[in-house]
């Protein structure tokens, strides 16, 4: 399963990097998307890989923390969850003001001269 | 009183959040409410601050252990919970932030505060993250106050709209946004091999790692530390920088002048408790040695280039921030005290000088009516958010406020302070900053056999100087002493007040360099022993509760 | 003042039960305190409320339903899988007359069409008259007009209206 | 789940089986029929007999290990039966609406 | 039995996963938006049925609410899909 | 106390002058004079305390980490400059009171000069060699501002940039030898540093130092190669030159170098540096000064050859040639100063100071003309005049110098022609400008100025009388004071006589004499040469300045340009490299790649999902160009694989935050969408260019590389052991210590809910940001009008048909959703309330409460929702901050720390036991902060649909519009 996760990061990674790295605003927002998966994945994965143990504690006498997930790197992906999510509306509306008061999507503002 | 005291700690971070949020409450037409409440902030952030300096010179030992002041949120110890850690740095770092807002908002009452809606609220949330920043002991929770502060200055950026900030703005985000997933891998990373978040915590463990996870671990250090350098401006990643800054209205520029130090203020606390300890990760010196000297390279270079006066303070602020890291990255710890010196002195030169940019080119500002063409949104739909549309503070009351005499005289003379500080001449206190760190590269090399380094140093120190006056007396002449097209601005005590403040309390520094100087010792002592502020924090217990 | 929608409420509750799935007494009161509260607020955005006439009728009429969604799934599944093989499937649009106005009866007519594989709702015309429906396999046309409003028109305007 | 009661067991086993199969071939559709407007009425299946044979089963093994009657997958059902509509005339309308503005233009 | 039960379980998930790419093959074949629309809600209610089936595997009610946050708002995003594709805006005036 | 004073008084004076009156001429004057006169007294008072060696001392404690301290230090030598400065300012202040024209900004001028006067003090009583940097620098900034003060000339700012460039420049060079020279003596103070000759000069830094020392001095005295600044800094008023470019400033240069000549002086480099500078300026200046039209330039040049001469002198490594230098430092200053004035006078009374213009002078102006007459023999070298003395000195110190031919025969002939240049210019200066026919043509009519400004040349000439006739008795001991304060014991003998003979040196005098009016003679008598120099100089150094400047800034500007870029795909291609770079070098040799933890067992299904995502993520990365939807609807296939991930992998929050942030996401992307208009996909028939296709592959290889190294980092972590610190603790303590049975909830809201706290701050910022920005937007002119679908469906225009519901096709569909709203509401409570038990929470619930009011909006209409439901979202987002902070604080009564999370437990009537924590508080303040935060951004962009051109556009297919947009924003503009 971890190569898979981790080929599976590496895939988002790589499109959002591509995208990253494109002239028009809206691949770069698509590649902020994809990258944000990439790097809550990462995030997640510093837990290590448990199946069928959410950390929901099962009562007051099975608090053995091998038998659970581990919660902390699921709290951290919770906000950067958020906080990609409120960036991500931030980096849209910029888009479109940048889109109406310069006349293009490019990222810089005008097209290029070549 | 002692209540408050012990809270102390979390009152940075509290207040400003707590006006910022009651800023949104406020209908536009409570301007005077609007104005004060965040004045009083300040003033209170600044009170605050002062106590917290106080406090770190360990003044009141049995209240906290050897100068350095934890404050367990959520009275989890740590490094269960989030602590906040208050050492000497941290309660520098957050009076000077203070200091720098203080006159950027009362300059920005001049009508630069209503351009747009929001400003205050922003503006306080701002203050809130960079005190967070500074006196969080918690990685990852350094990762949301920076978040905090960035958001903030995202909108404080953008403040005023028009095609240039918006331009500038984009790529500001972009940049930053990038920058702050790789904080989020770093602080991943360094989680994933060592299970702690806790800064201190974090440095113990570093020891029990063996040599391939302390690899994966350097991994994740190095990423954060780009991050970090990202924020600080470093060349090849500050492009953005000198555009963001000369878009961004003034009074908000100055307080960005702020924000550079924040990645420096990043790389010094993490790198010296990471650092702790007999393993040294010294290619990060390596990296801020030269990064430094190339960043200097390009904020001298950009100095000279730049046609603008805002983009000249921006490149002067890069060049800055790189001799910072480059005396970081020499690995010479009788300059820390000099570096956290400079660090102040160019922070509030940069506040002066970006105001003082304002000043001599309001003009500018006035430009948003270029969206004139479009209608604005129906009043059903600001009613649908519990606001009034309210009349363009631009277009009749801008020219509010009381006019002194000798306004030329003024700016010339803020002017020329400015190229002192900035260019480190006497008698303000960049010439102090500049003259600790050669007296610090001179004093520490054994029987004065200085390295190339070091000479390198010096020739960095004295040509960011040279360069600055050579570029500034340029566009200075040109701004201040040409007779073509020159019209007298009208000048307001509200924008005049705060650079005059600014600029005494530089020639203050310079003054009272000897308290100054002792008590960023201590600082930069305490951050080379880092023993101190590791176990403080290990064995600080929460507060108990009251009787 | 209207009076508190009874019914949105009881449904409420009931869904706050579901949810927590329980009896418990302390869930009945917050979940009828929170169910009053939301019918009330959401009021303003709810001009119009349904009135439920012919209760009784409900379970039948989603007996039947289920049977037809059922029969519906193995025929659509047939095509799908090219098991019709003996004649040419033709897929179409059909425009059925309507009678019921009710926007609720027509919202519970357009989730049986959807929910039955085959069928799908295309549009209803501007004045409500007329009802566009997209048909998979289309025999007659008349038939499926006809079963249209007497297996499920009738019904809901007797429940409706 | 080891321990499931056969009277659980045995009906979600088959539900579930009805349930993949229904599911895969409404699913299908998607790939094998020729057009938007046939295409529409495969997820219908997925979005019926898929679900509830699921939520069903869902409900018995729910109920077993539970050992208290689970129902609220019910609510699964009601708001899928809400929604789906919603989507699906949309849907429909605006494919009406572009492929006449298609095969105007 | 359980042995039979837990097959069911695989075959179902296997299902639901096949399912679940034959959208993604209309989603990214297109040709047309409404396609990829019509794709992406049935990739949602299969990956709502993928999730149920994790559910019943792992015997978690934990399951059963991301299940029913699909239910109640996976729509939201087709409906938005949809109303662009209809009325060139998402929401009107 | 008086040594404090004298540095004290003129800065309190400045500040006094800068704030009287802009017409205030007189009160400047006074005060300005008052000071100066003071200074002087009080200096004349310490006199007794220096003769014979002693030392007036006064220093406060400064930064003593820093080795600082304010020190002041009066010497015999100090004593001398002090006196020469403050007692020439108050010449020149009364001098300047006539000389200013009543329409100058006199506050400005007095003002500077009095900062000037202090800052020079400061410089010669330091004793503290960076606090004497630090007057130094201020002497360079002060006289910026003087040379600067008609700042409407451009030459004026031109030369004061120069000057300013070039002072400034070795000013910063001196702080670097002066650092270098205390880090050797092991402090800044001067009696310290006095004192450690031989270990300076032993050092291994001493070149270093000394070439940085000697920078700062050199350029500061305008010495070859740095004299160009000084004839350029004749813009400034004739008072500024008088007091600046003769007595003091350029004086600071020579100064510097006699303080510190005990414990540099003797070496090689020494000499070669000052003496070849000194000479070359000797004779350089000399020759230029020949050839000058202005007046005033004359002046200058001559100043250059003087201080040429004094430094040729301070090279020389000899005690004798010590002291002629400080005795010429005196003489030149009273001589120079004198003429100043004098061209001043003739400035002022004739409107011009062109040599070729003025003639006859004396006729009109007998008192001027003797007083100029006098100082100019004195320049000259004449007899019975003080200049006379030194030059004698000078001139048998050459003869003295060295050995071999080259010094013994080179250096006096060398000396004998700079002699004959001073000859000659002077004879030029005084026999063009006052001899002759007097000038009809001048600007003004001349006459005699006003006594008051003849006066102070005058007293200066009786001064240079008095010395040249009577040496021993008047400046005799003085100058004996300050030499012995440099040289102490080594003082060698000496005597200042007029007459010791036939000498040499007196040989060398008359021939300089003679030689001088013959040079002239030839040059003007006979050839009637023009003014401009025979002889071009080969470096013209203003030229070279000039053309260094322009350089240096085209320069920069093109290196600018190419070591940085302000494109962004540049700099975020940089970031990535870097960080991937800095994330490779400590990897390298190391064995990281994987470590020893047993893997899971590979499931098909898992990995087919992510063929499902992956596959989606590149389409995505290759569509969002021109099938922006497509594009958004595959990163949508994505995140729905992401979110099966978390939930496949035990977390249940995760998945049900991600499914939650999908939608809104989505939505929010499509509402932005409206905004975009079409692209039209031009790129894919136009054929690349070579350029772009080489970008294209080289961002898909580091796209490629940093995906293998984020996913190979990855898998290294995963196949290592997991680190149970915090873990372990939370999962602990979770329920027994804070009462929930969920960690990751009872994390984010009470172990680490500082975390969340700041996170709903962002949230709430950035939708305060999105809002700000959305009042000033102006939507690109494709994308104002209404769509075209809506444009064709006239039936949208009777929204409501008498029922409140829409008619056509979203009747069904608002019905439907009106009816989901409560239950939603009802959903996202139950998320709320339930959170800290099992997944769920504010954040989820928010999202969920603002989903289901977008969807109303969805299908009701903005003008619709909005008539019926005033949703005022900002104030969700205060109060549920306020509320989340009231949570924290709430902790306080108990005397807890910030965030503590308090219980109440009580009974109820029919609900029974109630457990009420500040927790649900804080929850609540997450959930409102949210569905404010959500629901401003998403009806914020919304509400963008309502703005409508003012302007008639024209009503073609938006989606036709290709031409360029650009033309368009510029009409717009
Ligand atoms: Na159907
Ligand atoms: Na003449």
């Amino acid at each position: 399963m971890e190569i898979v996760l981790a080929l599976a990061i590496g895939v988002l990674t790589a499109s959002g990097v591509w995208l990253l790295l494109r002239p028009r605003t809206f691949q770069v927002i698509m590649g902020l998307v994809l990258l944000s998966y990439a790097v809550n994945l990462f995030i997640f994965c510093m837990g290590r890989l448990e199946i069928d143990r959410p950390p929901i504690l099962l009562g007051p006498d099975a608090l053995d923390p091998r038998m659970y997930a581990d919660p902390v790197p699921q709290a951290l992906v919770l906000t950067a969850i958020v906080i990609s999510f409120a960036t991500t509306a931030l980096f849209l509306v910029v888009l479109l003001a940048a889109r109406g008061l310069t006349g293009t999507d490019h990222v810089d503002g005008r097209e290029p001269e070549e | 009183m002692t209540a408050l005291l012990r809270h102390l700690p979390v009152i940075p971070i509290l207040v400003p959040l707590v006006v910022g949020a009651v800023e949104l409450l406020l209908p536009e037409a409570r301007r005077g409410l609007r104005v004060a409440l965040p004045v009083a902030s300040v003033l209170a952030q600044i009170a605050a601050a002062l106590m917290l300096l106080y406090l770190t010179t360990d003044s009141m030992p049995d209240m906290w252990t050897e100068g350095v002041g934890v404050y367990s949120i959520g009275s989890w110890v740590a490094p269960f919970g989030i602590v906040l850690v208050v050492d000497r740095l941290a309660a520098l770092m957050v009076t000077l932030t203070s200091l720098v807002a203080l006159p950027a908002l009362v300059y920005s009452l001049a009508n630069w505060d209503r351009v747009g809606p929001g400003f205050h609220s922003m503006f306080q949330f701002l203050l809130m993250g960079l005190n967070g920043a500074f006196l969080t002991g918690d990685l990852f929770n350094l990762f949301v106050f920076f978040e905090v502060l960035l958001a903030a200055s995202y909108g404080l950026m953008l403040h005023g709209s028009g095609p240039a900030r918006v331009k500038a703005g984009l790529h500001y985000i972009s940049v930053n946004l990038t920058a702050s997933f790789l904080f989020l891998i770093g602080v991943a990373m360094i989680y994933g091999m060592t299970g702690t978040l806790n800064m201190a915590d974090l440095a113990q463990r570093l020891t029990l790692l063996d040599a391939d996870d302390r690899a994966l671990f350097e991994a994740g250090a190095a990423i954060l530390g780009v991050a970090f350098l990202v924020k600080a401006g470093v060349w090849p990643l500050s492009f953005w920088l000198p555009s963001a800054y000369s878009a961004a209205s003034a009074p908000v520029a100055a307080i960005f002048a702020i924000m550079t130090k924040v990645g420096v203020y990043a790389v010094l606390r993490v790198g010296t408790l990471l650092a702790s300890g007999d393993q040294q990760i010294s290619f990060i010196d390596v990296g801020l040695f030269y990064g430094g000297a190339a960043t200097i390279t390009y904020g001298v270079i950009g100095m000279l280039a730049a046609q603008q006066l805002g983009r000249l303070v921006a490149y002067s602020v890069i060049a800055s921030s790189g001799l910072l890291l480059m005396a970081l990255g020499l690995q010479n710890e009788a300059l820390t005290a000099p570096v956290l010196f400079y660090l102040v002195s160019s922070a509030l030169a940069a506040s002066a000088f970006f105001m003082l940019n304002g000043m001599t080119d309001r003009t500018r500002m006035i430009q948003m009516a270029a969206s004139a063409d479009v209608a604005p949104l129906p009043d059903v739909t600001y009613m649908g958010f519990g606001v009034k549309e309210p009349a363009d503070p631009l277009s009749s009351e801008d020219e509010v406020g009381v006019a002194i005499p000798a306004a030329m005289a003024f700016l010339g003379l803020a002017f020329v302070s400015c190229v002192l500080l900035v260019a480190g001449l006497p008698p303000l206190s960049g010439f102090i900053g500049k003259f600790a760190m050669l007296y610090a590269v001179v004093q520490s090399a054994a029987e004065g056999a200085l390295g190339w380094h070091d000479w390198a140093l010096i020739a960095a120190v004295l040509v960011v100087g040279f360069a600055a006056v050579i570029a500034l007396t340029r566009i200075g002449l040109r701004l201040f002493w040409s007779v073509t097209g020159r019209t007298t601005p009208r000048l307001r005590v509200i924008e005049a007040g705060p650079v005059g403040f600014l600029i005494l309390l530089c020639l203050g520094l310079t003054v009272g360099a000897g308290p100054v100087m002792t008590y960023l010792d201590s600082a930069a002592r305490s951050l080379h022993a880092p023993d101190v502020y590791i176990r403080v924090v290990h064995t600080a217990a929460a507060l108990e509760a009251a009787p | 003042m209207r009076p508190i929608p009874i019914v949105l409420t009881a449904v409420l509750v009931a869904i706050w039960l579901l949810l927590n799935n329980t009896l418990a007494i302390e869930h009945i009161v917050l979940g009828t305190v929170l169910s009053v509260l939301l019918a009330l607020g959401a009021r303003q955005l709810r001009p119009l409320e349904p009135k439920l006439r012919r209760i009784y009728l409900i379970p039948w009429f989603v007996a039947m339903v289920l049977v037809d969604i059922l029969r519906s799934n193995i025929g659509v599944g047939r095509i799908v899988l090219g098991l019709v093989r003996d004649r040419e499937v033709r897929s179409g649009f059909i425009v059925v007359p309507l009678d019921m106005r009710d926007p609720h009866g027509l919202s519970m007519l357009a989730a049986v069409v959807t929910a039955t594989p085959g069928t799908a709702w295309a549009g209803l015309s501007p004045d409500g008259s007329e009802l566009t429906l997209h048909i998979l396999d289309v025999k007659d046309e008349s038939e499926w007009i006809r079963m249209i409003k007497t297996r499920y028109e009738r019904p809901l305007m007797r429940i409706f209206e | 789940m080891n321990d499931l009661p056969l009277w659980a067991a045995a009906p979600a086993a088959v539900l579930l089986v009805i349930a993949g199969v229904v599911t895969l071939v409404g699913s299908l559709a998607l790939v094998r029929l020729p057009d938007f407007f046939t295409r529409i009425h495969g997820p219908a299946m997925g979005n019926t007999v898929g679900t509830g044979s699921v939520l069903i089963a869902s409900m018995l093994v729910s109920s077993a290990i539970a050992s208290r009657p689970v129902l609220h997958e019910l609510l699964i059902t009601l708001f899928i039966v809400m929604s789906s509509p919603v989507t699906a005339m949309l849907l429909m309308q605006a494919a009406r609406y572009r492929n006449k503005v298609k095969g105007r233009d | 039995m359980n042995e039979a039960f837990t097959y069911a379980v695989w075959f179902a998930q296997t299902c639901f996963v096949l399912a679940m790419m034959c959208a993604t093959f209309r989603l990214l074949r297109g040709p047309a938006a409404q396609d990829r629309v019509l794709a992406l809600d049935t990739l949602y209610i299969n990956g709502m049925l993928t999730l149920l089936m994790l559910g019943i595997r792992s015997g978690s009610q934990a399951y059963f609410d991301m299940a029913m946050l699909i239910a109640l708002f996976g729509f939201a995003g087709s409906v938005a899909l949809a109303k662009f594709l209809l009325r060139g805006e998402v929401i009107e005036p | 106390m008086a040594l404090i004073l004298i540095v004290a008084l003129p800065f309190l004076g400045s500040l006094c002058a800068a704030f009287l009156p802009s017409n205030a001429r007189n009160a400047e004057s006074w005060l300005s004079g008052v000071v100066a006169v003071v200074c002087t007294t009080l200096a004349l008072s310490l006199y007794p305390q220096v003769v014979d060696g002693g030392v007036v001392r006064y220093s406060v404690e400064w930064a003593p980490l820093l080795g600082l301290e304010f020190s002041l230090r009066m010497d015999g030598y100090a004593w001398m400059f002090a006196l020469l400065v403050s007692l020439m300012g108050a010449l020149v202040v009364l001098y300047a009171r006539y000389y200013m024209s009543p329409e100058d900004p006199v506050p400005r001028f007095f003002s500077f000069l009095l900062a000037f006067m202090g800052a020079m003090l400061g410089v010669v009583l330091s004793g503290n060699l960076i606090q004497l940097v630090v007057f130094w620098e201020l002497t360079s900034l002060t006289s910026f501002m003087l040379i600067a003060y008609w700042y409407h000339r451009a030459d004026a700012r031109r030369g004061a940039r120069m000057a300013m460039t070039m002072t400034v420049a070795g000013g910063l060079c001196l702080l670097g030898g002066v650092v270098l020279l205390g880090d050797i003596v092991g402090s800044y103070d001067l009696d310290a540093v006095l004192a450690a000759g031989d270990a300076i000069r032993e050092h291994a830094n001493y070149s270093v130092l000394v070439t940085l020392i000697l920078l700062g001095a050199l350029t500061k005295s305008a010495q070859f190669p740095f004299h160009f600044w000084l004839p350029h800094a004749m813009a400034a008023p004739t008072p500024v030159s008088a007091y600046l470019h003769s007595a003091t400033m350029v004086k600071a240069g020579v100064f510097l170098l006699a303080r510190l000549w005990p414990v540099l002086h003797g070496t090689e480099q020494w000499f070669w540096i000052v003496c070849g500078a000194g000479l070359a300026s000797l004779l350089l200046g000399g020759f230029a000064a020949m050839f000058q039209r202005d007046m005033k330039g004359v002046l200058a040049y001559s100043t250059v050859s003087h201080l040429g001469l004094i430094t040729l002198l301070l090279g020389m490594n000899s005690q004798l040639a010590l002291v002629a230098a400080v005795f010429h430092m005196m003489n030149h200053a009273t001589f120079k100063a004198s003429l100043f004035m004098a061209a001043g006078i003739v400035d002022h009374e004739t409107g011009t100071r062109d040599l070729r213009r003025l003639s006859g002078l004396a006729h009109a102006m007998p008192i001027t003309a003797t007083v100029a007459l006098v100082a100019a023999a004195a320049m000259a070298g004449v007899p019975l005049l003080n200049g006379f003395l030194s030059k004698e000195m000078f001139f048998a110190e050459t003869i003295f110098a060295g050995e071999g031919a080259l010094f013994s025969v080179g250096l006096p002939a060398a000396a004998t022609l700079a002699g004959m240049f001073s000859v000659a210019y002077s004879l030029r200066f005084i026999h063009q400008v006052f001899f002759g026919p007097l000038a009809r043509d001048l600007p003004r009519a001349p006459h005699e100025p006003t006594r008051g400004m003849v006066l102070p040349s005058v007293l200066l000439v009786v001064a240079c009388l008095l010395v040249g006739i009577l040496p021993a008795d008047t400046i005799g001991p003085y100058l004996h004071t300050a030499v012995y304060s440099i040289l102490g014991a080594d003082t060698p003998q000496y005597s200042l006589q007029v007459w010791h003979g036939w000498t040499l040196p007196l040989a060398m005098s008359l021939l300089a004499l003679t030689g001088g009016g013959v040079i002239y003679y030839l040059l003007w008598r006979v050839t009637g040469a023009a003014s401009r120099s025979p002889v071009r100089a080969p470096v013209d150094g203003r030229r070279a300045f000039d053309i260094v400047m322009v350089a240096i800034i085209r320069m920069c500007d093109r290196l600018v340009r190419l070591i940085s870029s302000r494109r962004l795909q540049v700099q975020l291609l940089l970031i990535v490299i870097v960080s991937f770079a800095a994330a490779f070098v400590p990897l390298l040799g190391a064995g990281w790649q994987q470590g020893g933890q047993p893997l899971n067992e590979l499931n098909p299904l898992f990995a087919a999902l992510w063929v499902i995502g992956a596959v989606c993520a590149l389409g995505a990365a290759n569509q969002a160009k021109f099938h922006r939807l497509a594009a958004l609807i595959m990163v949508g296939g994505a995140g729905l694989v992401t979110c099966l991930t978390f939930a496949w992998f035990s977390a249940p929050d995760l998945a049900l935050t991600q499914i939650a942030v999908e939608v809104v996401t989505t939505v929010l992307l499509l509402l932005g969408l409206r905004w975009m208009p079409r692209r039209l996909d031009l790129g894919e028939l136009r054929r690349r260019t070579l350029k772009a296709r080489v970008r294209r592959v080289r961002d898909l290889l580091i796209a490629g590389v940093v995906g293998a190294g984020v996913a190979s980092l990855a898998f290294a972590v995963l196949t290592r052991p997991a680190v149970e610190v915090l873990s372990a603790f939370y999962v602990e303590r979770a329920l027994t210590a804070a009462d929930g049975r969920n960690v990751v909830n009872v994390i984010l809201v009470d172990f680490r809910s500082f975390d969340t706290f700041g996170e709903i701050t962002v949230l709430s910022v950035v939708a305060v940001t999105v809002y700000a920005l959305l009042r000033r937007f102006r939507p690109a002119p494709e994308s104002r009008l209404t769509p075209r679908a809506q444009r064709e469906d006239a039936a949208r225009e009777a929204l409501e048909s008498g029922d409140g519901l829409p008619s056509g096709f979203l009747r069904v569909p608002a019905a439907i959703t009106r009816m989901l709203l409560p239950m939603a509401g009802l959903v996202s409570l139950y998320f709320l309330f339930r959170g800290h038990n099992a997944p769920g929470g504010g954040f989820v619930g928010g999202l969920v409460m603002s989903a289901a009011i977008i969807v109303q909006y969805m299908t009701s209409g903005v003008l619709w929702v909005e008539s019926r439901l005033r949703i005022h979202p900002q104030y969700w987002i205060a109060l549920g901050l306020l509320g989340a902070a009231a949570a924290g604080v709430l902790a306080w009564l108990a005397g807890r720390s910030f965030l503590t999370s308090l219980e109440w437990h009580g009974r109820l009537p029919l609900v029974g036991e109630l457990h009420l924590s500040s927790v649900l508080l804080f929850d609540l303040g997450v959930y409102m902060a949210v569905v404010g935060s959500t629901v401003l951004m998403l009806i914020a962009i919304a509400h963008q649909s309502l703005r409508r051109p003012r302007r008639t556009l024209p009503t073609e297919e938006p989606e036709a519009s290709i031409a360029p947009v650009s033309q368009d924003v510029e009409a717009v503009r």
